[in-house]
């Protein structure tokens, strides 16, 4: 087919032409093979200047478009609007910046005319070698799969499930509501966790387009986002596993708690009445707080931070409920002395310590400490330990309670492995982009909430699964098609030699490998466009759209004649 | 002659950060040199090395690849195979006693603007105190 | 490191034939299926890689053949490419061709589930065009040679391999430093272990003899390795040296050919991406006077390097296939010795080791960032 | 009875990382969305920082992509100098006035070049600068700021005080500036209402013990940020007032806590962050932070702290702690664990609470929603949602809702998103 | 009878006077040729634009680094030259090349084909031992005299295709007994008498010396009879051709340098060629032992099948092979006879069809750049 280049430079008023001779640079691409038309123009950005490149691609029947203007971060998209507006393939157009990287930084005229010349050849040879790209349009599953039947699977199933959006929520205990369960007040207001759970359980069940699958777990997850092929089997029982179909999946399959025993100093399992926060909420919840022999403590000391240092994290709410059980001794037992053991108080945020100074009034103890050793001494527990002022000191009681840090539930590993999710070195699952996408995961279509991705308090557990929801529901729009990246990277089937260095290289999992073939697939719904996997592949076999070395070595001739 | 020497410098610049750099340069009405050509990649992971070699054999008096600093990729973790990649060439280029100098890798990020400009500057002045690339004349590379 | 412990077996009529014994024994036992081992052709003028089930034809298996016309890493490559098959399988290779195999199953080139890695003490390899001069007499030199272990007359990569001994795949055939009518063996992984046992080989004898000789040498050809690499450097270093060694190339990619690591099915520099257009070519000329056709000899040769130099196990089959004489793998050896230390990755040491591209470190190479000079 | 339609347009009130982050996932939605933001640029406060805590990301490549995507986004109508004035209706069906400033200068025939900045005559400091530099009446706030359209500042403009100036528009070659610019009323219609209207700092000022004000070398970490930020007045340079660079600093956290009661939950985690700022360009300088509990919860935050702790810095904790004048010398008064000290630094840089902006309540008051004892926009119920206002429809985002980090607001402001889709 | 120019000037010097001129002219951009491009005296094809650049030019040193033809279709393949360009290619050379463009490999818009009466190539590896110079007079001699070099390829030995057939203008050279006197220049075409006309020089009808040829083609006969006895012997059946290819390595060099080999990816480097695992064991199963990597008898055979007919005998192969395989002896021998089947002339003539295309065409159209 004949080629017909269509060459415009904007004057961006004085901007552009009072630091470039536009003519020199006519003049010099005029002669260009292929270039049909070069034109300059005042304003190409301007409500004319759209119309006027639109009128010139249909008037010259142009093939090919490169306007010379601003920074492609300001006016790429509307140049190739004005393409798709002619009927003009928008990739077959190129961008030449001479004005932010041109005509503002070159002091020199002359010099800025040569440049500018420079770089709009550039952008012909470039636009030559150019395919037209067509967007690519997926269907999706609107379904959606949500692992962990906690506090926030839950939460997140109830958003998601609509008429249009079936759920499935898998729980691998009997019943729903996760650690929390255990627990009789929420730390904020201390209102009954029963009530929330109860609530939610039966918003659940009520609701048909939640399917909750009990003593189940997810045993294959395969696929890619808008179409991931679920297998969930029930735990100790020989089975079929059920095959489900979804868009997206949620992991909120929540935390569990570090180990006291790997901290001996205190004395876990080796003395009574010393006990896990877990272990007391669940004694707290009973109704009953006793200690072993049946008495009822006359004091209970707290200890904040265990397994810390041994995590290298702080947990973030262990403070805050510490701060509760004082409150559930007080309530119960109104006489029974308590202290808390602490180094840093970590109470942030508007209502926290606020909560704290009301707990302050009831006279609880609050003992900056370090270096706790714990010893039996009679029926009571000793607590060594040292001052702010490093001073040795001791304190006796009845019962302790220690705080363990929140660590990553056992299965987290295998879950991980299973959908491709990374973990962070603490073994919490790992976001796409600490800040900017703290819900999704490197594998697209994959959304990590609540205590599984770190330790978290309740509310900001349930604004994460909303948080997801939020993700999911405006991009699985049900009868609405996916729309991936046109300019991704592709593997040739008969050039690709099965080195698999590619597959290595990519971040997100946008490449597999075909097992009968030996070779590597891109799925061109997953892949970004970084082009990573081309620089690494040594062979002729992988290129990536819009940037394939031919246009990229039109550039490069270019720059160093 | 060579000061009248007009280095050719071919840059790979990345869409996200140091691109933006470069037209937060302009934007602030910086002065950067001229014999910088900038070409824009995605990431600096898409600058594959035969690239490179192929504009430094083809005469070029210096090439830079510039980046999102380590830790800032738009892809996450890009920058550091583009890293490993440039050492090897580095060593390669150095091995066979050709003019490593030449070929520079420097981080910058969108907000850097003046960076991106001493960064150019900096090169731009180094390649002139080298003189022509002498690979320019060879007639059978 | 404590002492080296191994097994010692009898070797009265030659080493070659104590491997084709140990071969035939263990296929008896039924541990391997099929050896792939080097064996004279038909015409006895040169030696190829075969892969042998038949008992009979093993007899005449030809270990530590004079010559690598073939690189073994390319025979097991071939064998096991497509799967690891259900045959058990023993390759008989020299130590740099066991590295080769390394990189290429980290590569996805070979699948060594089945395959028991047998290497042996490599004295060096003859060049192909001297062997093929006259096929006789080269051989009996060579065994000469390899008697008084001199390398005079191997391939110049070869004189300077510091690697000869190294063990790298499951089983190693130690001759350095054997009392006279023994060799020794040493296992390498539990593979190799589990060979020895079948083979009621005891692998608790001492074999500091066989350690420290080998250690001595590799130091010594460490120390040549190191000076010929400079010498080289004066010679093809630089760009008029460069200029000067490539001019003679004619892009034929022999060398590409038969690198052992160089895996790919089309080959970066014969595909589209380093074809131009007449126009292109032209103005290229234009700019210079004259410019030599085909270009880019020295673009293909670096983007070599910078491919595969990192795997690179310097066997020299480069610098043999080259129709036209450059040294192309002593610099080869040259540039990867440097490519492989900014890593400080030895190509084929062990397959647990990613290959330095396919990986990275946060903290690392900031010398390499806005490196000035 | 029938239910009468809902309506699917969203308001969101704030073009912060929060407000941009909700916009942009309501427009993947197809929804159409006001974007109504106060000041004449997006990006709120994050772009004013140069590195964000605890990955030390440079901030800008990390929003400068979402600001571009925001301005090309059709779904998205963006309201710069605007003001909700009005909000009448319920969940479904809001009926919302806003006062939107005129600008003076188009934005669609501007094409950014700044040419009209250099012949105004007035001068005057920049706030966005925290006061460091200079800007004119007709002004961008800094290099790079989206939209890259300037205003003009008619409280500073000499023609807006009458007198016959024309320098700007001369010196425009794009007749982008138009003085007869009026404000507009704008009504829209809208189904719900996301608000993130973002935060302030309290000014130190009364806070007499610290000096602020008072004492040259004493800064907020505002200041700071922009005394690091590379397309900042110093370019990135910390110098003090004085053009020298500090040998020693203290960074004082809790800079008004008593006072209001709470923790700001970031302020530890910046603290920690000026220390690389400080170190990375005068590396042999002095630093010691002075705080009372250290608040660094999260799984990546003390790891953060323990690298920052290499870096030799003094943490100091204090119980009572004062800045003051000593001969020449600015000194922090301090006591801990019962003893008086006193050091002598150059430079003081102080981490103030963090409040609700100052129009906080009046915008409380016009969207009918209630406020905590602090002032911020008051979340129903913490346990269903702290997204969810007292007012069924409206959502509070981000720092508006109360003190957190960067992605804690980004959390937030996909929850409101997914409230507002699973509305209706 | 042609026209002809005829310079009073050695073959050396006239060859080059007449490119100078070409260039000088603008009547082309380019020329290419023979160039030595090194102190060491490495002769290789340049592109040469600059006359002063042709100091260095020796269009006819009887070496052929890589066959022309393939490096005229390399030089336009991807679109035909915009701008005239001036090849000197030896008539093997040139017929490779129009073999390509039956393949769609390349075009001759543009290009002018000077070629020559050739007497022939040496070796590639007398250029590595540095004797191709010491060779030079003897060269010379034996083609004045019309006589086969003994130091040239078998294959130029036994070469009856000497003759150019489609070069617009053509150089006499073999037989030639005043080549050191005067160079003439064949005028075959109109796009050659174009680019001669203006020359200083006297300008005549004439007409190649038959008989004189016919003499040399004889030699060649003689020649190649001896050749193929040769290669006779050795190649009965299977089992000669396993003698021969035995130690193929299987590099496949040869094919890499062959002017007719043009596919992307080699069908006998493709998936479709390698040998899956049980491949290995039924093999084994028959034969007990298999060479590995394995199929290089078959690699040569499907090769002769695919490009016999269209060999020009040119012996780049032989020069490349590590293993010293006359692959180029087989392959002429083996050709011709293809070839003869169909009384086809490779490279005769641009418009003739190929007769047999039994070889696949690349189906590697997809996405490579």
């Amino acid at each position: 087919m004949e080629r017909k280049i269509g060459v415009y430079i904007c004057e961006c008023g004085p901007n552009i032409s009072e630091k470039i001779d536009i003519d020199k640079v006519i003049d010099a691409v005029s002669p260009i093979e292929d270039v049909a038309v070069v034109e300059k123009f005042k304003l190409l950005c301007s409500a004319d200047g759209k119309k006027f490149l639109e009128e010139q691609i249909k008037k010259n029947s142009l093939t090919h478009l490169v306007v010379a203007a601003c920074s492609p971060k300001d006016h790429e998209k509307t140049f190739m609007m004005v393409c798709e507006n002619a009927e003009l393939n928008p990739y077959l157009f190129q961008l030449a910046n001479i004005r932010e990287q041109c005509a503002w930084i070159t002091e020199d005229k002359e010099e800025a005319t040569k440049k500018a010349i420079r770089l709009v050849k550039a952008a012909i040879g470039r636009v030559k070698y150019h395919s037209s790209l067509e967007k690519k349009e997926i269907d999706s599953i609107p379904d959606v799969l949500v692992i962990g039947g906690g506090i926030a699977g839950m939460e997140a199933s109830l958003q998601l499930a609509s008429k249009q959006r079936n759920v499935y929520l898998v729980e691998k205990t009997s019943d729903l509501g996760g650690l929390v369960k255990n627990y009789e007040k929420t730390f904020l207001g201390m209102k009954p966790i029963s009530d929330i759970i109860d609530e939610k359980t039966k918003k659940i069940d009520s609701n048909g387009n939640i399917k909750v699958f009990k003593d189940s777990e997810v045993e294959e997850a395969i696929g890619f986002f808008g179409n991931f092929e679920i297998k969930i089997k029930r735990t100790n029982e020989e089975s079929e596993p059920v095959e489900i179909n979804v868009g997206a999946i949620v992991l909120a399959t929540g935390s569990a708690l570090f180990n006291p025993d790997k901290t001996p100093e205190y004395g876990y399992g080796k003395f009574e009445n010393v006990i896990t926060s877990l272990e007391f909420e669940k004694m707290n919840l009973s109704g009953k707080i006793l200690l072993k022999n049946n008495k009822t403590p006359n004091s209970v000391a707290t200890i904040h931070c265990v397994g810390r240092e041994e995590r290298g994290y702080c947990s973030e709410i262990c403070c805050m409920y510490s701060l509760k059980f004082a409150r559930y001794l007080k309530e119960k037992l109104p006489n029974v002395k308590v202290s808390n053991f602490y180094s840093d108080l970590c109470i942030p945020g508007k209502t926290d310590q606020k909560f704290f100074n009301q707990t302050k009034e009831k006279n609880v103890g609050f003992i900056r400490s370090s270096n706790i050793k714990l010893t039996k001494k009679g029926e009571q527990l000793n607590i060594e330990y040292d001052d702010e002022n490093k001073n040795k000191q001791n304190l006796l009681v009845d019962m302790i309670i220690l705080s363990p840090a929140m660590v990553p539930n056992d299965d987290a590993t295998k879950i991980a492995e299973m959908t491709g999710v990374s973990q962070d070195d603490e073994g919490f699952f790992a976001e796409e982009h600490e800040k900017l996408n703290p819900i999704s995961t490197s594998t697209e279509g994959i959304y990590i909430v609540g205590c599984a991705k770190g330790p978290k308090n309740i509310s900001d557990t349930i604004v994460q699964a909303e948080a997801a929801s939020g993700n999911i529901l405006s991009s699985l729009i049900p009868g609405k098609k996916l729309e991936p990246e046109v300019k991704t990277s592709q593997i040739s089937e008969s050039f690709c030699i099965g080195c698999k260095t590619c597959l290595t290289v990519c971040s997100y999992g946008a490449i597999t490998f075909d097992e009968t073939k030996k070779i590597s697939v891109v799925n061109e719904v997953i892949c970004r466009g970084c082009g990573n996997c081309v620089a690494a592949c040594p062979s002729g076999a992988a290129s990536i759209k819009h940037f394939k070395f031919n246009q990229l070595y039109q550039e490069i001739k270019e720059a160093v004649k | 002659m060579t000061e009248k020497f007009e280095p050719r410098i071919v840059g790979f610049l990345c869409n996200w950060c140091s691109y933006a750099g470069a037209d937060l340069a302009g934007t602030s009405k910086l002065k950067v040199p001229a014999s910088l050509t900038p070409i824009r990649v995605m990431c600096s992971s898409r600058v594959d090395p035969v690239l490179v070699e192929t504009a430094f054999l083809q005469g070029a008096d210096g090439v830079l690849v510039a980046g999102c600093h380590p830790g800032d990729c738009h892809y996450d973790e890009g920058n550091y195979y583009a890293r490993r990649r440039f050492a090897v060439l580095k060593k390669v280029v150095e091995g066979l006693g050709l003019e490593s100098d030449r070929l520079r890798l420097s981080w910058v990020s969108a907000s850097e603007g003046q960076r991106f400009a001493d960064v150019v500057n900096e090169f731009n002045e180094k390649i002139k105190k080298m003189g022509p690339s002498p690979i320019k004349g060879k007639k059978s590379l | 490191m404590n002492e080296l412990k191994g097994g010692i077996i009898p070797s009265k009529t030659g080493i070659r034939e104590t491997i084709i014994d140990l071969i035939e024994k263990s296929v008896d036992k039924g541990i391997f299926d099929a050896v792939i081992i080097p064996m004279k052709v038909p015409s006895g003028d040169s030696f190829v890689y075969v892969l042998v089930k038949d008992k009979k034809l093993l007899k005449d298996g030809f270990p530590l053949a004079p010559t690598m016309l073939v690189q073994g890493a390319k025979a097991v490559s071939s064998v096991t490419r497509l799967g690891k098959g259900n045959m058990k399988i023993a390759a008989i290779i020299r130590p740099c061709e066991a590295r080769a195999t390394v990189e290429l199953a980290k590569l996805g080139q070979a699948d060594l589930d089945n395959v028991t890695i047998i290497s042996i003490d490599c004295p060096g390899v003859l060049p192909t065009s001297d062997f093929l001069e006259d096929p006789d007499k080269y051989l009996k030199k060579f065994d000469d040679a390899y008697k008084n272990w001199d390398d005079k007359i191997m391939r110049p990569v070869c004189q300077i391999c510091d690697k000869s001994s190294m063990v790298t795949g499951d089983l190693h055939i130690g001759t350095l430093g054997a009392k006279k009518d023994t060799c020794f063996i040493i296992s390498n992984s539990e593979k190799g272990d589990s060979v020895a046992e079948k083979l009621d080989i005891n692998l608790n004898q001492n074999l500091d003899s066989w350690n420290s000789k080998v250690k001595a040498i590799s130091e010594e050809k460490k120390k040549k390795r190191i000076k010929a690499h400079k010498e080289l450097k004066s010679t093809v270093s630089g760009l008029d040296n460069l200029v000067e060694t490539f001019s003679q190339c004619i892009n034929c990619h022999n060398c590409m050919r038969v690198c052992p690591v160089c895996i790919c099915r089309l080959c970066y520099f014969d595909s589209d991406k380093v074809k131009h257009t007449a126009e292109d070519y032209l103005t290229r000329a234009e700019s210079k006077g004259s410019m030599r056709f085909l270009p880019d000899t020295t673009l293909f040769q670096m983007g070599r390097m910078m491919h595969m130099s990192i795997s690179c196990v310097s066997c020299g089959n480069c610098e043999d296939a080259c129709s036209m004489d450059i040294p192309v793998g002593q610099i080869f050896s040259m540039i990867a010795d440097e490519t492989q230390a900014l890593f400080d990755y030895v190509s084929g040491r062990s397959l647990d080791e990613p290959i330095p591209l396919v990986a990275y470190k946060k903290e690392e190479l900031h010398q390499m960032e806005d490196a000035n000079d | 009875m029938k239910e009468k339609e809902q309506k699917k347009d969203v308001l969101v009130i704030g073009a912060g990382i929060a407000g941009i982050e909700a916009s942009l996932l309501l427009s993947k939605a197809d929804r159409k969305v006001h974007l109504v933001e106060k000041t004449s640029y997006t990006g709120g406060a994050t772009i004013k920082f140069e590195e964000v805590f605890s990955n030390m990301e440079c901030s800008t490549c990390m929003v400068a992509p979402r600001q571009q995507e925001l301005l090309q986004d059709n779904n998205i109508n963006l309201i710069t100098l605007g003001n909700v004035e009005d909000v009448k209706g319920s969940v479904g069906d809001f009926t919302v006035k806003i006062h939107k400033k005129a600008r003076y200068v188009d934005m669609v025939n501007c094409i950014g070049c700044n040419a009209c900045f250099e012949p105004c005559p007035v001068s005057l400091k920049n706030e966005f600068e925290e006061g460091l530099s200079e800007r004119k009446a007709i002004y961008v706030p800094c290099a790079g700021a989206l939209p890259n359209v300037p205003m003009i500042d008619t409280d500073n403009c000499l023609r807006f005080k009458g007198k016959k100036c024309t320098a700007c528009q001369e010196a425009c070659m794009f007749e982008a500036i138009d003085y007869n610019q009026k404000d507009e009323k704008i009504e829209i219609k809208v189904g719900a209402i996301v608000v993130a209207s973002g935060y302030s700092l309290i000014d130190t000022k009364p806070l007499s013990k610290f000096s602020y004000g008072k004492i040259d070398n004493v800064y907020t970490s505002m200041e700071f940020e922009r005394l690091y930020a590379s397309n900042g007045p110093t370019e990135g340079n910390i110098v003090l007032r004085d053009g020298k660079n500090p040998k020693s600093v203290a960074i004082i956290h809790c800079v008004g806590r008593e006072e209001k009661g709470y923790c700001s939950s970031v302020c530890c985690m910046y603290s920690l962050k000026f220390n690389h700022y400080l170190k990375s360009k005068i590396p042999d300088i002095k630093i010691s932070e002075f705080y009372t509990d250290l608040c660094i919860p999260g799984k990546s935050h003390q790891k953060f702290y323990e690298k920052m702790k290499e870096t030799k810095v003094d943490m100091i904790r204090f119980n009572e702690i004062e800045v003051a004048k000593q001969g020449k010398d600015t000194v922090v008064k301090y006591s801990t664990k019962g003893k008086k000290n006193t050091l002598p630094v150059d430079m003081v840089i102080l981490a103030p609470a963090i409040e609700p902006k100052n129009d906080a309540s009046e915008l409380a008051k016009t969207l009918g929603i209630s406020k905590d004892d602090y002032g911020f926009f008051k979340e129903e119920n913490p346990y269903v949602s702290s997204v969810i206002s007292s007012k069924p429809g409206i959502f509070i985002v981000g720092c508006a809702q109360g003190a957190k980090n960067i992605q804690d607001s980004v959390s937030q402001a996909n929850a409101a998103v997914g409230k507002v889709l699973s509305l209706s | 009878m042609t026209k002809a120019l005829k310079l009073n000037k050695s073959a050396e010097e006239g060859i080059l006077e007449f490119l100078k001129y070409l260039l000088e002219s603008g009547k082309v951009k380019g020329v290419f040729t023979l160039k030595r491009i090194s102190k060491n005296s490495a002769i290789a094809y340049s592109l040469i634009t600059n006359p002063d650049e042709l100091k260095d030019a020796v269009p006819f040193y009887p070496l052929m680094p890589v066959n022309a033809g393939k490096l005229m279709s390399r030089f336009t393949l991807k679109e035909g030259a915009k701008k005239p360009v001036a090849a000197i290619l030896k008539p093997c050379e040139l017929r490779g090349f129009i073999e390509l463009i039956k393949r769609e490999q390349g075009t001759l818009d543009n290009l002018y084909i000077i070629s020559s009466i050739c007497g022939g190539v040496f070796p590639s590896r007398t250029e590595v031992d540095r004797s191709a110079e010491k060779k030079l007079p003897k060269y010379w001699e034996s083609v004045k005299k019309g006589e086969i070099s003994p130091d040239l390829r078998s294959v130029c030995k036994a070469c009856e295709e000497f003759i150019p057939y489609t070069a617009d203008i053509t150089f006499d050279l073999l037989g030639n007994n005043d080549i050191d006197k005067h160079s003439i220049f064949y005028l075959n075409t109109k796009k050659g008498e174009d680019l001669a006309k203006d020359m200083k020089g006297d300008f005549s009808e004439k007409e190649f010396d038959r008989k004189k040829l016919e003499k040399i083609n004889e030699k060649r006969q003689a020649e190649k009879k001896k050749l193929y006895d040769e290669i006779g012997k050795k190649m009965n059946g299977i089992d000669g051709l396993v003698e021969i290819f035995g130690r193929c390595i299987g590099c496949h060099g040869c094919s890499k340098v062959c002017p007719i080999c043009y596919c992307k990816l080699c069908e006998f480097e493709s998936p479709d060629s390698e040998y899956s695992p049980s491949n290995y064991e039924t093999e084994l199963r028959k034969r007990g032992g298999i060479k590995v990597p394995p199929g290089t008898i078959y690699f040569h055979l499907g090769r002769l099948t695919h490009i016999g007919i269209s060999c020009v005998a040119c012996g780049q192969c032989n020069d490349v092979c590590p293993v010293d395989i006359p692959v180029a002896d087989i392959f002429k021998k083996v050709g011709e006879s293809i070839q003869k089947m169909f009384d086809y002339v490779p490279g005769k003539d641009v418009e003739e069809e190929i007769p047999l295309v039994s070889f696949k065409q690349e189906e590697f159209a997809e996405i490579e750049e």
